[in-house]
């Protein structure tokens, strides 16, 4: 019998299993808990989205309301981290990140190097990522390459909501820092997720669908779009493998070296903006190290290099879709 | 410094003063109809109740002053002049919208009208602010620069250190405090360590006032005052609004984290724009015209927003960097 | 006769000619000005490493020393720019971007297309890249691809004090936000320097060297390990290319696709960590491209996924050098 | 408040505190030696001055009490115990460091000691440190965080944003203003809004006291009595250390901004070591046996350094993961 539960829903029984296993785990940010001490209902908010929601009916004050100062109680995680308990802060948006990234880029990530190998961080930054919700520029990016570009930093992003609950479970239990990236527009999105807890190990990829003419490499919100592109290319005779990598650091390189041997064929596809992201990480990769496997170009698919506009018309221009997965598929086949 | 009541402001300005203020009510309660409706895209931050605050600070600004708003701007902009039309447009993502309808609700922006931007970002006005001060000090003719915040919103470090930074550089920027008493479902007393913002301007140097916000009087009044003593050089001050947020943090919120009767008090009780009515002065026929022009005119400006057309496509390239 | 100065010294001289010509233009940062009402010797720093150094006895109080603060003062320069004053702003080493990252990522980067393409923000970051003189982890970084990365952000990162200079006088007169990183590795290495004001247009890379087997493509600091390493090259036989890009963004693509037309092989070196950086990005681009000009698989030289240590043997063992792209070329050739 | 002078402290507790600010003032003033002498890699802040704040301070402190400290950290080491012969060999970039030679001297730190480490990023420490607070309030054992910060990072949006947060959420947390008058080059009343750290702290609602730094007695006591009302539960205080550099802000600044004789001045009358010596009771052959203890520990850790292998290359690798 297989339970089908949200995206959303995954992400909240992996936090409500993992408070339950371990009484030191602690949360926080924005509203995580919501409405306590307003003089009204509690537990109305759980974060903005409601990712949270009845988990601080459970788990009373480990879910902990944190002023909007992103930078204190980021740092506050990472120092409670360090000391001893185990926390998942939730910044609500990525696009925020830019106030608190110091506490991230050069505390967390690097606090184990440079204290020569003693600090753990067990850390869970959540946080929303990708448009597709009329967010505008402030609210809608992926900034996932920035991430991956720094050492110390796990960078988590799933696309199912079994993935994202075995990510998440894995992430909590991770000994470093891990920023674990959702992609908003897949919240509401449903699949099977076993009840009970389970965790998926960081570094492997997923193939998403088994084809042998080219193999389409993506993560997240695009992952669903590949697998459409996929499905309509079947029907032109064209078979795709579609790899979610899942985790972009670290990243499962080996899944798409194999994929792309068979195939000869690459397209890599990033909802970021096109300059040093993921895609041109992936087809850099690939390109050094199967270089003689290539029977083509590879091809890069990603947003053009705009902010996010807000227009509903642009902003669907802007999202990178099936149909442009499609488009580099056929230039690569040709 | 606390003002109430009545006061020897002309005519006009109690005229004008209203007018924007209703065009705020109006123009917010429609977006929240529409809205349910499903009519508008995105997410939107209404800022109904608060419209004494806004339009008692802007009546004391020209053009030439500067203010940085938050993601709650529809208030600011209409007190500080922007065009209704453009900004019903730019709500909706279409042609002539103020920003092209690139922007959004959350990014409404008037350079021309001094208007730097609502921003998504929460406290990210503060330093623009301190900078566009900067400027005013420099050309020296007395402009000032106003950045509004709310009680959550200016725990933000980039509020914090902008105090300081104004404060070290006597710039002419004052710091307003909408205290709506919640930070989304947050109340005031779990964002800020604070119960007076004097105390909290002291810390950085600067004086402080704290007003009725829901009283226009006092906020015109005070904000009088200070502007005029950061025009003759005098650095920055903070004026704390205690005001009320009609609807939900963003629309679809409950509210139900608000005690209750909390919200039907709020409209029934607290509403800054019927005590406005009945202490101005103005005659119910004055007012009643008033409020059928901008009904009209919140009307005309969501029917022009549904027959503008949709941005071209190439729009979506343009205006990243400035070219030659 | 060609005077030779100093990289430090041309960017002084570029700060110091604009500041002559534009009677609005700001310089700010900490200590820029340096000593001022302290009670001694006024402008005695001129910033950390003083490239500022004699501008506040000229200029005065438009050269203003902001206190450590970083988003309030680089939030202040977008702001004073967007009011009709451009503005130099300090921000002394690019690792101290994360404390007012937003004011760039999401104020300076955005408010053009947001407001739709109304704003001219004439501003210029400065900030200092690089490892080599054992900063450690946080005063080492390269980060430039995460500005690249950043639609709305020109990144300019010179070579030499000869392009020092005329990117600085361009950056100042560009009416967008630029991100100028200062190798400070090469802060005293001298070269050439015409007197007069010149400016170099962005979007142009320098061929710095010719060869016809090998297009080595980098930047900033190592672009004199490269012009080494080709050297070196020369004496077994092999004549590299060297293109120094000047301006990450925008990007020179067209001299670089010019240069792996004509060898058939590429090395992209960066400084900076591996992930997402400059060299996946320019790899990426070449590919999909030139894909059928390239001989060989492109090579990648990059530093290691690690935060820099402090350690001198490990710093030097971390930063990529001549050797390693010595031996990414003697791959590529074999 | 106000303290100074002698007091009733053990004869113990006196000796352990000169023993640590001799030890700093003897390690700093090495230090400064080597560099000249070119032997030392990187760059480095010194302490030699502060001593009385960091050792007045730290003395009241136990292992499992948690400090985050500064880019100009060592004597905020020492005063808590981490090991005089492996920071040297830290700041040497050498084996038996005790980051593995892989931090230096600005990323210097002992969690077993309870110090979170130096720090690069100014202000950065102070997020830290509500975070250990917060696990000090949560395990309720009555262990505390000490943050120290410079006068010119205290203004930083992280630790404005900590003094907000401390205070909301009541963390056992002190912030230490180390007020020695300069950051970098520039004074105090150039990057500092206020000249009252008390008025700072009100402005988040903690207490603060302000002490002459330099007279260790009155360090001691007000630390004391601010940190056992930390461990009873009072929340957050401020306690500001009125202080003086006495080498350039790092080596190689020649200071000549500060006013003429300034920095003589410091040196001869303004030592706080000197100060302790001539006030703390001790025996002149108490404090020379110290000193000459305290010589050669600084000596032995310089050779040490000097003959300890550099680390082996493959070290570079590890360490940036938790790997199991
Ligand atoms: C940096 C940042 N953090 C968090 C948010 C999410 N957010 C938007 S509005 C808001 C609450 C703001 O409360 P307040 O400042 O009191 O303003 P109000 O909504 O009451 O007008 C939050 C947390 C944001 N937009 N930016
Ligand atoms: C975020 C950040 N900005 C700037 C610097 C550069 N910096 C290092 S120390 C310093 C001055 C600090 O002054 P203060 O806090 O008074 O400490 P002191 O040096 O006097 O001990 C500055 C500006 C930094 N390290 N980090
Ligand atoms: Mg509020
Ligand atoms: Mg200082």
């Amino acid at each position: 019998m297989t339970r089908h539960v949200s995206l959303k829903s995954a992400i909240n029984e992996a936090l409500d299993q993992e408070m339950a296993r371990d009484p030191k785990l602690l949360i926080f940010g924005q509203d995580t808990a919501g409405g306590v001490d307003a003089g009204g209902e509690t537990d109305t908010w759980g974060g903005v989205l409601g990712v949270t929601r009845g988990l601080y009916t459970r788990y009373g004050d480990r879910v902990i309301d944190a002023p909007p100062t992103e930078m204190a109680y980021v740092g506050a995680a990472v120092g409670a981290a360090l000391s001893g308990f185990p926390v998942v802060a939730e910044v609500p948006f990525i696009d925020f990140m830019g106030v608190c990234f110091d506490q991230l880029l050069n505390q967390a990530a690097k606090m184990r190097y440079m204290f020569g190998g003693t600090a753990e961080i067990p850390l869970v930054v959540r946080t929303m990522v990708g448009a597709g919700i009329n967010g505008a520029a402030q609210h809608s990016q992926m900034l996932t390459a920035m991430f991956t570009h720094i050492p110390g930093l796990k960078v988590v992003c799933p696309s199912t909501p079994h993935d994202a609950k075995g990510l998440m479970i894995e992430a909590i239990r991770d000994r470093g820092p891990v920023i674990f990236c959702e992609p908003k527009y897949l919240y509401e999105t449903t699949g099977p997720v076993a009840e009970a807890p389970y965790a998926i190990p960081f570094g492997q990829a997923h193939l998403a669908r088994e084809g042998h003419d080219v193999s389409i490499v993506t993560y997240g919100p695009m992952v669903p779009r590949a697998l459409e592109a996929a499905t309509q290319l079947a029907e032109t005779g064209i078979e795709a493998d579609v790899i979610d990598l899942r985790t972009l650091s670290p990243l499962d390189i080996a899944t798409v070296l194999k994929s792309v041997q068979k195939t000869g064929r690459l397209v890599a596809a990033d909802e970021a903006h096109p300059r040093c992201n993921m895609a041109t990480d992936i087809v850099a990769q690939v390109t050094r190290q199967c270089f003689t496997s290539l029977k083509a170009a590879p091809q890069m698919v990603s947003a053009p290099h705009t902010p996010v506009p807000f227009s509903p018309v642009l902003e669907k221009a802007y999202i990178p879709g099936a149909e442009q997965i499609m488009a580099a598929v056929t230039r690569i086949m040709a | 410094m606390q003002h109430t009541g009545k006061t020897d402001i002309s005519h006009d300005i109690l005229l004008s003063a209203y007018r924007r203020m209703k065009t705020i009510r109006t123009f917010e309660n429609r977006l929240h109809e529409d809205f349910k409706a499903g009519i508008v895209p995105g997410f939107t931050h209404l800022y109904a109740g608060q419209e004494s605050v806004a339009v008692g600070i802007c009546s004391h600004l020209t053009d030439q002053d500067q203010i940085a708003s938050t993601h709650r701007g529809h208030g600011h902009c209409i007190a500080k002049g922007v065009d209704v039309m453009a900004m019903m447009k730019e709500i909706h993502g279409r042609q002539g919208g103020i920003c092209k309808g690139k922007g959004g609700s959350m990014h409404i922006a008037d350079l021309s009208k001094g208007m730097l931007g609502a921003n998504g970002i929460l406290g990210a006005g503060a330093p623009l602010a301190c900078g566009a001060a900067l400027a005013d000090r420099l050309e020296g003719k007395g402009h000032v620069a106003v950045v509004f915040g709310g009680d959550g919103g200016v725990n933000e470090g980039a509020v914090l250190e902008s105090m300081n930074l104004a404060s070290v550089w006597k710039l002419p920027l004052m710091f307003v405090v909408e205290n709506n008493g919640y930070a989304q479902s947050t109340p005031q007393h779990r964002t800020t360590s604070v119960s007076s913002y004097e105390d909290r301007a002291r810390g950085f140097g600067m004086p402080a006032v704290t007003v009725d916000g829901l009283d226009f009087f006092a906020v015109y009044r005070a904000a009088g005052e200070l502007i005029a003593r950061m025009r003759a050089g005098g650095g920055p001050v903070l004026l704390e609004c205690r005001t009320v947020r009609f609807y939900g943090h963003f629309e679809g919120d409950t509210q139900r984290y608000r005690p209750a009767g909390d919200v039907k008090n709020a409209w029934e009780e607290r509403d800054c724009l019927r005590r406005f009515a009945q202490t101005s002065g103005l005659s119910p026929a004055e007012l009643e015209a008033v409020d059928r022009d901008v009904e009209q005119l919140v009307n005309a400006s969501v029917q022009e927003a549904l027959k503008a057309p949709h941005p071209a496509l190439n729009e979506l390239h343009d205006g990243v960097y400035v070219s030659y």
